[in-house]
C-alpha cells in the first residue's frame, strides 16, 4: 500500500484522484456507485453569482471518443448553493473545492467573497477557460492579461487554496500558466475541453444549439498530456492534470508528465464508479513496481 | 415483490451491474426484444418503476457513451427485465447483436417513472407510437396486477406488420391500434383514433415528439391530465452532466432525473 | 450523377477529395486499392530542399480514435522527386499538388524555383504548420507575422496555385489565415496535427522518440470542423478542410462547414480504397436528397 | 500454384479482401491459431511468399489502426492462410476472439518476405524465438516442398509447454529445442544451443530483438548469412506513413515494404 497522499499548496489530499467540474454535480449524484469519501476530493460544478438557465437544448453530441457539451454554466447560483446544496455535502470526508465562474471579474470576486462562509470548502477552481459563455469564461483564459487580471483579483479576495483552471485553445498555454503563478495562483489545472463542432448531416444543422461546444473524453488526452508536461516545465506550483482519463494507466501518464494530482471528468459519464477504481488501479501499480509514494514516478519523464 | 406503489423513488438505491443475456428476439425487422438477468446470480435484481429506463453501456468502436433504454418489462419470478431496442444507430446495433450469453452493463433503474396512480385514476389510457409502446407494457402490468385497473392501450404504427407486442399488452388490457395504411385497426395517426370519443382519467403517452405534443393538445382540450416520457439525447443519465436539459414551468431540468415522465402541464409545449 | 467539380483558385479539381500529405506517399503505394485518377487530387508528402532522415524510431503511437505520428518530413529532397518521382507519377489523370517545407524561407523559396519544371504540378501546399521539426515548420505557423512572411515569399516565387497549410495550435486560427490571405495565397488547407503526446506508463518513458508529436485522426475531428467553420466566415478564399475524415458523411460535415475541397489522411491507413468509398458516398448523399451541385449544402451551417 | 521462387515480389498485387474464420485454436493461453478464407468463394488466395505478412482490421473501442501479422501457413488446396497471434494487447485480443464464421479484414501480401533460397542454400536453420516462429513454419515448409531442401529449425521457449507448433514443424524439418527452465531440448537460450557447432549455409530468425541481436552477432563471427524479420509498430503497412523505419546502411527504411525481413549486414545493429 504506497502512499497516495499528495499536496496542492497548503491543500491537503489523501489521494490524487479529483473530479472534473460539471461531470460529477455534487457528488450526491454518484453516492450510490462510491464511496465519496474515497476520493482525493471533487470539484462542484461551475458556480456564478447569479443563477444561471445554461444554454437551450440540444447541449451534448457524442464524437470519436469523446463528447461536445455545451451547457452553458447551467447553475442555482452561489446564495442557493451555500443555503441548500452545502449544508448537505459539507461533512463527506473529502476535500470538495468550487469551481467558480464569472461573466466579469466582479462576478468572479463577488462569488469568492460569499464562498468564505463555508468553512469546509479549502479551495476553488477559478474557471477561466469556459468555452460556451458568451462573456467571460475563455475570453480570460485565453490571453496573458486577461488570465492575470482575474487571478489576481481573485487573489486578494479568497486567502485559501486557488486553483486556476486552463483553457487549451492557446497558442501557448505555458505563458497563461506563468502569468497567472506570478498572480499567485498556488495550482493551475489544465486542459479545459477543447473548442469544437459536429454537424448533423442528414438534418444539415448544427448538433449543439450553440454550434461549437466543449471537446472532452479520451480523444483529446494526448494533448492534455502534452499541454500538462509543458506546463509542469515552466512552473513551479504544482499542476491539476485532467483531459480523457478513463483508468489508472491514463491518471499515470499525467503524473508521469509532471501532475501532482488528476481530475476525472467524462469518464463519470460511462462508469459511475470509475474514480475509486482509478485509485485502486494507481494504488497496484506503484505497489507493484515497488514504488513507495506518487513523488518517485511524478515528473519522470 | 413489493408493490410499486410503496417505493419511494427517491431513496431507491442506483445500481452499475452487469446482465446477461438470456434471450434476443428480433420481433421485427428493425427491432429486439432483449431478455437480461443480473450475472451474478446471486444478486437480486433492482426494484425498477414503470417508465423507469437504464443506460446500457457499448463497446465499439463508433461509440462512447451509454444508451437510454426504458424497460419494456419486468419479471420478477425469472428475475429478468426486458429492453425493446430499435435500430436507430451503432450504439442500439451494437446491443441488439448481443447474442444470448453475451455480458451487458446496465446502470438502473434511473428516472422517475410514471409515478404513483391515484385511486381516481380508474379509466387511464396508454398511448405509444413505434418503440414508445416499450414503458407502456410495463405500465399496463403494472396497473392491472397492482391496481386492479384495466387499462386501455392505444397504439399507433404505420403498417400492421410494425405493431409491436400485441400479445403482451393484450394481456393487460384493451388494445386499439391506428395503422397509417389501414391494415389494421383504424386508420390514420392516433390522434385520429375514435377512443378519444370515450371518458379517460389519465393519458400516459410515449413515441415521436410531434405525436406527443399533438395528444398534449387533444388532452389539454379535455382537460385531461396528461404524461409524457421523453427521449432527450442523455450522456450520464444521472443528473450530473446537465445535457439533457427540457425547459419546464419551472425552468431547465434533467429529463433523465427530474423525467424522463413529465406532466404536460409542467411543460412548454 | 450531381457535380462534384470544384475550383480551388485556377485549379480545377473532378471532385473535392484529396489525399493529404504524408499519409498517401507518391500514390503509387495505393494504386492496387483505387485508381488514382478517380481522386480529385493527391497531395505528395512534405518535400524540403535537401534530403531529410527524418526522426529517430518510434514515430509513432497509437491513441483513441487517433494516432500521434513523429515522422520528422523524411524525404529525398526536391531534386529526388524531380528527377525519379514526378515522371512515374506525372501522367496520372488528377492533380499532383506538392507539399513544400523548409526550415528557412530560403529553403520554402528555392524549392517552389527548382518545382517550376514539373509543368504538370499545378499546385503547392506550404506547410507551416509541421509540430515534428526543430527549426521552421510549426515555428512559422503559429504568427500571423511569420505565416505572412513565408506566403508573401513563395508568392513571389511561385505563379501557380499558392495552398497555405495551417496549424490548429494557435489562439485564433482566423487571424493566421487572413494574414495568409492578405499576402496572396490562393486558399489555405486546414487543420494540420495538433501537438500531443503519449507515455508508455509501463516502461515509463515516452511512445515517440520525441516525446511529442502530431495527433490525427477522427479524434480531433470536430475541432478541425470548428476551425474550418471559423476560418470560412473569415477568409474570401476557398478553404481545404481535413482532420478525421473517415467516411462521406465526415466529408461533408466539412463541406456543410463551408470547406471547397477536403483531405483524407490518417483514414487511408486504415482503408486503402477509403478515397473512392468518400467520393461515391458524397454522390449518393447529393442525389438522394436531390442537389445538384456541392455549392447547394457548403457553408449551409 | 506458382513456385515462389518465379513470383517477382515487386509486382505483386496487394489486395484489401474480407476473411472468414474457418477455425480459431486456442493453442495456447497467450495464443490462438485463426484459419481463415477468402469470404467471397470466388475470389482466389492471393499469393503469398514466406516472411510476408498481413494487416488486420480490428473493430474495438480501444483500437484505431490495422494489426500486421506474419503469415504462419498458407494452404493453396484448402484457400486458406492461418496466423498465430499472441494475447499482446486490445488489438491482438480482438483478433483471437473472433469465433468460427466471423468476418475479417485483411491487407495482404505486405513486406518482402526472406527473399529467394539460394541453390547453394542447402543447409538452413531457421531460429525462432516465442511468435517468432510463426513466419518459419511457412519458410520451412517452402524450402522442403520447392526446394527439396531439408531445413532444420532452433526453437526457443521459456517451458515446455511454450514451444508452439512442434508436430507441424517436425513436418518440414528437424527440430531442435533450447528452453529456459529445460523442460525441453536443452536448458538455455537459442544462442547457448549446440546446433551453433554445427556448419549452416543461412540463417533465418524471427523473435524478440535481443534474440536476434545475438544470433546476428554469432552469425557474423562465423560470416554467416544471417536474416532477420523485425516488428517494429507500424500504421499503414504500405511505405506511405513512414513509421515503422529502420537505421539501415542506407539511411532509414520502412520495415513495412524494405521489410519485414533484412540481411542484418544492412542494419546498424
Amino acid at each position: 500500500m504506497a502512499n497516495l497522499e499528495v499536496n496542492i499548496g497548503n491543500l491537503q489530499l489523501k489521494n490524487p484522484v479529483l473530479t472534473a467540474s460539471g461531470t460529477f454535480g455534487y457528488g450526491e449524484e454518484f453516492k450510490d456507485f462510491i464511496s465519496l469519501d474515497r476520493l482525493g476530493g471533487f470539484i462542484v460544478k461551475g458556480t456564478t453569482l447569479n443563477p444561471r438557465e445554461g444554454n437551450d437544448y440540444p447541449r451534448m453530441a457524442e464524437t470519436p471518443a469523446g463528447m461536445l457539451n455545451a451547457v452553458g454554466l447551467q447553475n442555482k447560483g452561489v446564495d442557493y448553493f451555500i443555503t441548500h446544496i452545502y449544508p448537505r455535502i459539507k461533512d463527506i470526508d473529502t476535500q470538495i473545492m468550487v469551481n467558480v465562474s464569472g461573466a466579469s471579474i466582479a462576478d468572479y470576486v463577488a462569488v469568492c467573497e460569499k464562498l468564505k462562509v463555508c468553512d469546509k470548502i479549502n479551495a476553488i477552481e477559478v474557471n477561466i477557460s469556459c468555452p460556451n459563455v458568451k462573456q467571460g469564461g475563455m475570453a480570460f483564459g485565453t490571453t496573458c492579461a486577461g488570465a492575470a487580471e482575474v487571478t489576481a483579483a481573485v487573489r486578494q479576495a479568497w486567502d485559501r487554496t486557488l486553483i486556476v483552471k486552463l483553457s487549451p485553445n492557446v497558442t501557448s498555454i505555458t505563458d497563461i500558466a506563468k502569468a497567472v503563478e506570478a498572480e499567485g495562483a498556488d495550482s493551475v489545472s489544465l486542459i479545459n475541453t477543447l473548442l469544437g463542432m459536429a454537424i448533423d448531416v442528414e438534418r444539415r444543422r448544427p448538433m449543439l444549439s450553440t454550434i461549437t461546444g466543449g471537446l472532452s473524453g479520451p480523444a483529446v488526452r494526448p494533448i492534455a498530456v502534452r499541454m500538462v508536461w509543458q506546463v509542469c516545465k515552466a512552473v513551479n506550483i504544482p499542476v491539476i492534470g485532467l483531459g480523457g482519463i478513463m483508468n489508472g494507466r491514463d491518471a499515470l501518464e499525467f503524473i508521469m508528465a509532471g501532475a501532482t494530482a488528476i481530475q476525472v471528468g467524462t469518464a463519470n459519464f460511462i462508469d459511475p464508479a470509475v474514480t475509486v477504481k482509478i485509485i485502486d488501479e494507481i494504488n497496484g501499480y506503484l505497489d507493484r513496481n515497488n514504488f513507495k509514494s506518487l513523488s518517485e514516478i511524478r515528473g519522470i519523464i | 415483490m413489493q408493490p410499486i406503489d410503496t417505493i419511494d423513488r427517491d431513496i431507491m438505491k442506483k445500481y452499475c451491474l452487469d446482465f446477461t443475456v438470456v434471450n434476443n428476439e428480433a420481433i421485427h425487422e428493425l427491432y429486439s426484444l432483449l431478455t437480461l438477468t443480473p450475472s451474478d446470480s446471486s444478486t437480486s435484481l433492482p426494484d425498477i418503476l414503470p417508465g423507469q429506463f437504464v443506460q446500457v453501456r457499448v463497446d465499439n468502436a463508433e461509440t462512447f457513451l451509454r444508451r437510454p433504454i426504458s424497460v419494456n418489462d419486468v419479471d420478477r419470478d425469472n428475475h429478468t427485465l426486458s429492453l425493446l431496442v430499435r435500430n436507430a444507430g451503432e450504439g442500439s446495433r451494437w446491443i441488439m447483436n448481443r447474442r444470448q450469453g453475451d455480458t451487458v452493463n446496465l446502470m438502473l433503474p434511473l428516472g422517475n417513472g410514471f409515478g404513483n396512480i391515484a385511486e381516481s385514476d380508474n379509466r387511464p389510457l396508454l398511448v405509444g407510437g413505434g418503440v414508445g409502446i416499450a414503458p407502456m407494457l410495463y405500465l399496463g402490468k403494472c396497473m392491472s396486477l397492482q391496481h386492479r385497473v384495466r387499462p386501455a392501450f392505444l397504439v399507433g404504427a404505420r403498417s400492421a406488420s410494425d405493431v409491436l407486442q400485441l400479445q403482451s399488452l393484450q394481456q393487460w388490457g384493451d388494445v386499439f391500434v391506428t395503422t397509417e395504411d389501414g391494415t389494421m385497426g383504424e386508420k390514420g395517426l392516433v390522434t385520429a383514433s375514435s377512443v378519444w370519443n370515450e371518458e379517460w382519467t389519465t393519458v400516459y403517452c410515449c413515441g415521436p415528439a410531434p405525436m406527443m405534443k399533438a395528444i398534449a393538445q387533444i388532452c389539454k382540450k379535455k382537460s385531461l391530465p396528461c404524461k409524457v416520457s421523453l427521449e432527450n439525447m442523455m450522456a450520464c443519465g444521472l443528473g450530473a452532466c446537465l445535457c439533457c436539459v427540457e425547459k419546464t414551468v419551472r425552468g431547465n431540468v434533467c429529463v433523465c432525473t427530474e423525467g424522463p415522465v413529465f406532466d404536460t402541464a409542467d411543460l412548454t409545449w
